[in-house]
């Protein structure tokens, strides 16, 4: 009974789908050719609400210009490199995928990936091919920083010598930096710092201890949580016997944030909780609940939260928001900002080669985007320093300032 | 000369008293029956002759010697070997950050040569050099739960029925415990098992002598096979034989480890008069080849037509040992046998 | 703040964690005990009735009822998802695995592993319906908060020590639970014909009793009581997302073998010494290594009692 | 007596001429890459039947002994470590570091009886995973080991796009499995495997040493996903992270195995075409093929193609115990003519 029942729904859902899709489909307008963006981002389980507002980006931005760029018809194909066995990303599927863009002649740039684990499988792929990859999440500093990660990075993601990878977010070392600066200027002297032991959170943690410790914070303790755990009250009462007035989390919505906000109020700390951009999504107040973190919780971001946005951004914002009617989220900026970065190039590269536009990619000079103005660096990081700090009231975030300055 | 003696064993499962206080001592080539009523213990008997149940009280033993691994000095050599192995472990993986940080993570520069001489020495100073909980104290717990592990697995395998089996005991069960989708040879090659030599190495790469083993056993299983009268069906899996067949495989595959003493469970069970004359035939047969047959069986017939000496069980209380005809004469056992539900 | 405070801090919520993973552990057992099953849906059967519970409180608009409304909507969600939980169970064993029943146990298993897939996937469909409560099916894979409405203040006052009516909630409806199920198991018709089927089932089917219903009150009796669980589990965690059936099964599947598989005191003694394990050992040792510290014990305990701490020394015939 | 080709020599043909197919294949089609996860998968499944479907023990942590081979052949390859042994050395490697891996599991723990195993078994893999997470100075922790090298024939090294060598690499190597496995089975310790999953009393009171043969199945069974794991590390030039190794990892192989058929390798072999198949080579091209022509829409979930993929192999995987309880390609009864 049910199965069929459930056989019927899948049915009739496909059928729905299928004549759904016959119509999409228009002819488009005769031009040079096509020129294809794929995104490869962890599609199935629980990175797929991040990853959502990434592609609702890249096809806002895509279809700002039309869908054409230059007399070139602009394809977007949204791979997901998670597997339903595994439910998150997965490294096979990664490397399926940068090969398959590697070999399809059509495609000249590739956007992704969601995590910095996977952009180590994808980065030497795309290199050898000369394929320009644009991350609009990786924080991984050893990615393109020599001297923060492992003694061969990042030279082994370059096997042809050039640099293929670039990213509009800032990596983890800035932000670590920036938000234990901002713990001080808030007032905090005892410090709790926990992390998610995801490349992300471990990586940003490191740096706030240090950085925490180096201005004169004390550093009353530092726990690696598991992120699938039921709850936190046990951690939480542990953060309260120390009397720490601030926690500082490195992780994402996706790993438990939420859950470790509510757990520190309802294990009875009262102090201030900081996080980084992971959390920077209304996803993460819902999660939390909006009473957990009104007044005492901080999130730091790269760039410029919505509303205090002006010229692109603001145009950015207004048009998210009547596309997909929320405000647009973190992901959604990066995913945007990296698009156009990308649609920017083709129209000056002026050609269908990689090379060329990975070179007019690089060649990114002082980019009006909604993240700023910034440029890529000789690493092929964002020159962007903006960091914003914000805060939670009545269930919003709320800007509060603009921290390094 | 006593092949099998059992001393005052005693089987308890909890409150209840299977088998009480039961002596009896088997010759060499000798058939002995074990009878009495449904419930009367033979079986757990035989279980804990087997090493299937540890008897609560009371001794078992074969060839005048106990059949309970002794606790050798090897035994507790081994002991000292969970100790070390399990506490050197519990040290290393408690400490393996510090350690190789000091051996690995000081030493190596990147691309460049590894100074292993250096690394070799570091590691010992670097145990040493750490609080005693760090070091002594995981190496004495950890110790602990080894040889305690140890001492657990051992004590429970001590008696356990591979051990006895392999010096030499083997059995048949009452309700057929065959490998059912193993062929009939395969069933009797896994009687043979203990004698094989070749181990995991020649299987895999099929040494010569892995090929020279295979062909010697097969021949010797394919005569068992004959032997019980099963030879045209070696092929077949055992769980399509017919039911009358299934006790002969048994014995069949208890009888390829060579043992010295086979113990029957019900042979007769099922079996229609002339598969039960064939029966006979065979277990005297078995006697012949240099066996010694222990019994247990309700067939009248079969247990007076072949039994050198029969042990009669009551409730678990031994009521009569002898020669056939004293157990037929004995009105004790008329008496247990009317009282119960008994069958030809 | 004294440290023996720290400690039974501790202790309350490695008690409450406990029981929560004891009703879960207690659906596992129940059916491990009749049919041999590890009921690898059920941890996701539990995630489903926490989001029937949301809906409930969602629909019904439970955030602005008054406290003694808001007892009665407690009481409305137990029953709902514990009718859910049970039916869905209940189905479950009807559909995917009453068919197998003479197959291998291994078969039975993977058919169970496709019933968590596919009870995983309905909950992320369901994450996605277009209600307040689930963020208006903006990110249908985003965890879901669900309001405490059973609010998480301190019963005690200012100091540190705190006992929440959470904390409460959780005794209060667990031990009632598990002291019916316990006299229902041992004293009723329907428990006696459950431990005979557990015992024999072809014996048990030849004394005139329905096997294939009395599995399945079982299936339904475990899945209400993962029902009970999935409410309380929302009430007191106050997140609920279509994946935290996997952690809660696994933490629950450890307590039932750590108390002996087939037992329900063992359940219930396995789910406390995890829930304290865990609490203490993010005390006093480091949070990640809590995990493997739980299994660590696991194991330690079963070297030593291979049948779990409760578990009854099943004797084969021979 | 004429031979005739078994159901494995006929899988193992067609994959050999599968690149061939390729060939005329446009590239979006083109089906090498991955098959070669199928035979990845299939080499684990492998390990796991001797232990499952062979010797009759539920292994719920698989995934932990390919874990612990991928990063020891990260370990012992790449750079910066001091080791950095080639590609064939530490391949091998893995098999006996494998091995000694499940020998200190297996140990303690296999008086267990069946389910009680499962959950220790399980227990393992969570462990594994939280110690190469914690051990962040030894195993780089969430961070991953790279970059991993690859065989050298012919003086370079080969990269991600000798998409060919690559499948006839795993190819090669599956078949050696194969083997090795199919000689274990028809050998004395593969019917003594058997013995024990039939009847574990019987086989010990005919002198089995049951303890010694499960650890032996154990053994083998980790040695074989160790070298899975370091050949996947290989390929991927990356451990990835410890989480790629998590329980839904064994859970798939479990699957595979038993769908495919209990103690049957061919059964196996057909069970990782199936069920890996459906999901990296099915459910990804139909995705891929829906995105690409603008079907389904990310704003509702239930027209998301990707929000259906677990329902899909859910659903898979119930329909295909419930039409083939025992397995795709059932073990063959009589194991005896040889």
């Amino acid at each position: 009974m049910k199965n069929s029942a459930i056989l019927l729904s899948i049915l009739s859902a496909c059928s729905v789908v299928l004549a759904a899709g016959q119509e999409v489909k228009v002819a488009a307008p005769a031009t040079k050719g096509t020129l294809k963006i794929i995104s490869s981002l962890p599609r199935t389980g629980s990175a797929n609400a991040q990853t959502s507002t990434m592609v609702n980006g890249i096809n806002l931005a895509i279809a700002e210009v039309g869908g054409q760029v230059d007399g070139w018809t602009i394809a977007y194909e949204d791979m997901d490199d998670a597997s339903p066995q595994r439910g998150n990303w997965d490294p096979a599927v990664e490397a399926q995928n940068a090969n398959s863009a590697v070999k399809d002649d059509t495609c000249v740039a590739y956007i992704g990936t969601f995590n910095s684990g996977a952009a180590k499988v994808a980065i030497p792929i795309l290199n050898r091919a000369g394929l320009v990859m644009v991350s609009p999440a990786n924080t991984y500093p050893g990615l393109t920083k020599p001297g923060f990660g492992e003694a061969n990075e990042p030279d082994v993601y370059r096997p042809s010598g050039k640099i293929n990878y670039f990213r509009v977010v800032p990596t983890d070392d800035l932000q670590g930096v920036e938000a234990a600066n901002w713990s001080k200027f808030l007032g905090a002297k005892k410090v709790f710092i926990l992390n998610d032991r995801e490349l992300y959170g471990k990586g940003i943690t490191a740096v706030y201890r240090k950085q925490a410790e180096s201005i004169g914070m004390e550093v009353v303790g530092f726990e690696e949580i598991d992120s699938k755990a039921a709850n936190y009250r046990s951690l939480a009462t542990k953060v309260k016997a120390t009397k720490p007035d601030m926690v500082y989390f490195g992780g994402t919505t996706q790993s438990n944030a939420g859950q470790v906000a509510k757990d520190m109020r309802s294990g009875g700390y009262e102090g201030m909780f900081m996080v980084p951009d992971g959390c920077f999504e209304q996803a993460f107040i819902e999660a939390a609940g909006a009473a957990n973190l009104n007044g005492k919780t901080y999130i730091t971001f790269g760039g410029l939260p919505p509303e205090k946005m002006t010229g692109k951004g603001a145009e950015f914002c207004a048009a998210y928001q009547s596309k997909f009617g929320a405000v647009p989220e973190a992901y959604a900026s990066y995913g945007y900002e990296s698009a156009r970065v990308i649609l920017l190039a083709i129209a000056q590269a002026k050609t269908k080669d990689r090379s060329g536009i990975l070179a007019a990619v690089a060649a990114t000079k002082d980019f009006n985007g909604v993240l700023g103005k910034w440029s890529f660096d000789a690493n092929g990081d964002t020159s962007s320093r903006v960091m914003s700090g914000q805060t939670v009231q009545d269930g919003k975030f709320v800007f509060v300032k603009v921290l390094g300055n | 000369m006593s092949v099998l003696r059992a001393d005052g064993v005693t089987v308890k499962f909890g409150g209840l008293v299977a088998v009480q206080d039961v002596h009896f001592t088997v010759k060499q080539g000798e058939i002995y029956a074990v009878i009495g009523p449904n419930g009367a213990g033979k079986t757990t008997l035989f279980n804990a002759v087997t090493g299937i149940y540890a008897p609560t009280e009371g001794h078992v033993e074969f060839n005048g010697r106990e059949i309970v691994e002794p606790l050798t000095g090897l035994v507790l050599f081994k002991f000292a070997c969970a100790f070390f192995a399990v506490g050197i472990f519990t040290l290393l993986g408690l400490n393996v950050e510090t350690i190789w940080t000091a051996v690995i993570i000081d030493n190596y520069k990147f691309n460049q040569p590894f100074p292993w001489s250096v690394a070799a020495t570091s590691w010992y100073s670097t145990i040493w050099s750490l609080p005693l909980v760090k070091n002594l104290l995981p190496l004495l717990i950890g110790g602990g739960i080894g040889v305690g592990a140890a001492a657990v697995s051992w004590s429970r395998g001590r008696r356990a029925p591979d051990h006895i089996a392999r010096s030499g005991v083997a059995r048949t069960f009452q309700n057929i415990r065959l490998f059912n989708e193993l062929s009939l040879i395969q069933n009797v090659l896994v009687g043979m098992d203990y004698r094989m030599k070749t181990g995991f190495m020649s299987a895999l790469f099929r040494l010569p002598r892995f090929y020279r083993e295979r062909r010697e056993f097969h021949e010797s299983a394919k005569k068992l096979l004959d032997f019980v009268g099963l030879g045209d069906r070696a092929e077949q899996a055992a769980g399509s034989l017919p039911y009358g067949f299934r006790r002969r495989l048994e014995i069949a595959r208890a009888l390829g480890g060579k043992p010295t003493i086979i113990l029957l469970d019900e042979p007769a069970a099922g079996m229609n008069p002339s598969e039960v004359v064939g029966l006979m035939a065979l277990i005297r047969r078995v006697r012949d080849a240099g066996t010694t047959v222990v019994l247990i069986e309700h067939h009248m017939r079969l247990v007076m037509g072949v039994s050198d000496r029969i042990l009669v069980l009551q409730y678990g209380k031994q009521i009569a040992e002898g020669i056939p005809e004293e157990i037929r004469a004995n009105p004790k056992i008329i008496e247990a046998y009317l009282g119960s539900e008994d069958h030809g | 703040m004294l440290d023996f405070e720290v400690f039974s801090q501790q202790l309350i919520t490695g008690l409450s964690n406990g029981m929560i993973i004891a009703l879960i552990a207690i659906g596992y057992t129940m059916v491990y005990g009749i049919i041999e099953l590890i009921n690898f849906a059920h941890g996701d059967v539990f995630m489903l009735g926490a989001f029937l519970a949301l809906t409930l409180l969602g629909a019904l608009g439970m955030e602005a009822w008054g406290p003694s409304g808001q007892v009665f909507g407690v009481a409305l969600m137990l029953i709902g998802s514990a009718v859910f939980c049970g039916g869905l169970n209940w189905s479950l064993d009807r559909l995917a695995y009453r068919a197998l029943r003479k197959s291998s146990k291994l078969s039975l298993l993977v058919s169970a592993i496709g019933c968590s897939f596919v009870c995983m996937n309905l909950g992320l469909f369901w994450g996605g319906a277009p209600m307040k409560v689930f963020a208006n099916g903006n990110s249908a894979a985003a965890p879901k908060n669900f309001p405490a409405i059973i609010p998480q203040i301190n019963l005690l006052g200012d100091g540190f020590l705190r006992i929440t009516p959470a904390d409460l909630l959780v005794f209060t409806v667990t031990i009632p639970l598990m002291v019916g199920l316990t006299f229902m198991v041992k004293r009723t018709r329907l428990g006696r014909a459950m431990r005979a089927v557990a015992q024999d089932p072809t014996a048990a089917s030849l004394m005139g009793i329905p096997v294939d219903r009395v599995i399945g009150a079982t299936f339904f009796i475990g899945g209400a009581l993962g029902g009970f669980a999935s409410v309380i589990y929302s009430l007191y965690n106050n997140t609920i997302g279509f994946q935290m059936g996997t952690r809660a099964g696994l933490d629950a599947f450890t307590a039932a073998v750590l108390g002996g598989i087939g037992s329900l005191p063992g359940a219930v003694l396995g789910g406390l010494t995890i829930g304290c394990v865990r609490s203490m050992s993010d005390q006093y040792l480091e949070t990640r290594w809590t995990n493997t510290i739980v299994f660590c014990i696991l194991v330690l305990i079963l070297i030593f009692r291979p049948n779990g701490l409760l578990g009854s020394t099943r004797r084969e015939k021979v | 007596m004429r031979w005739r080709p078994g159901p494995i020599f006929i899988i193992l043909a067609l994959a050999a001429l599968l690149p061939l197919l390729d060939v005329v294949l446009p590239p979006k089609m083109q089906l090498c890459e991955a098959v070669r996860g199928v035979f990845l998968y299939a080499i684990l499944a492998l390990g796991l039947n001797v232990v499952t479907g062979y010797a009759g023990l539920l292994n719920l942590g698989i995934a932990a002994f390919m874990a612990i081979g991928a990063y020891s052949f990260g370990i012992l390859t790449c750079e910066i470590y001091p080791f950095q042994l080639g590609f064939w050395p530490a391949l091998a490697l893995t098999i006996p570091i494998g091995a000694f891996a499940g020998f200190i599991l297996g140990a303690p723990t296999l008086g267990l009886r069946g389910d009680y195993l499962a959950i220790v078994t399980l227990g393992f893999g969570e462990i594994v995973q939280d110690v190469l997470k914690n051990l962040d100075v030894v195993t780089k922790g969430t961070q991953g080991i790279n970059p991993l090298p690859a065989p050298t024939f012919g003086g370079s090294e080969w990269t991600a796009e000798d998409e060919y060598k690559w499948y006839y690499l795993f190819f090669a190597l599956l078949v050696l499995t194969v083997f090795a496995v199919r000689n274990l089975e028809r050998s004395r310790l593969g019917r003594a495997w058997f013995s024990i999953r039939e009847d574990e009393i019987a086989s010990r009171s005919m002198g089995i040493r049951v303890e010694r043969t499960k650890l032996i199945a154990f053994a083998t069974a980790a040695a074989i996903a160790a070298f899975a794991g370091g050949l996947s590390a290989s390929v991927l030039s990356s451990t990835g992270e410890p989480s790629n190794y998590d329980f839904q990892i064994s859970i798939l192989a479990l699957c595979i195995v038993i769908v495919g058929g209990i103690g049957s390798i061919a059964g196996v072999l057909v069970g990782a075409l199936v069920m890996v198949g459906l999901n990296s080579i099915v459910l990804v091209k139909a995705t891929a093929w829906m995105a690409a022509n603008g079907i389904g829409s990310q704003g509702n979930v239930l027209l998301s193609p990707n929000n259906w993929k677990f329902l899909i192999f859910g659903l898979a995987l119930i329909l295909a115990v419930r039409l083939k309880p025992n397995g795709l390609i059932p073990p063959r009864i009589e194991r005896a003519k040889q």
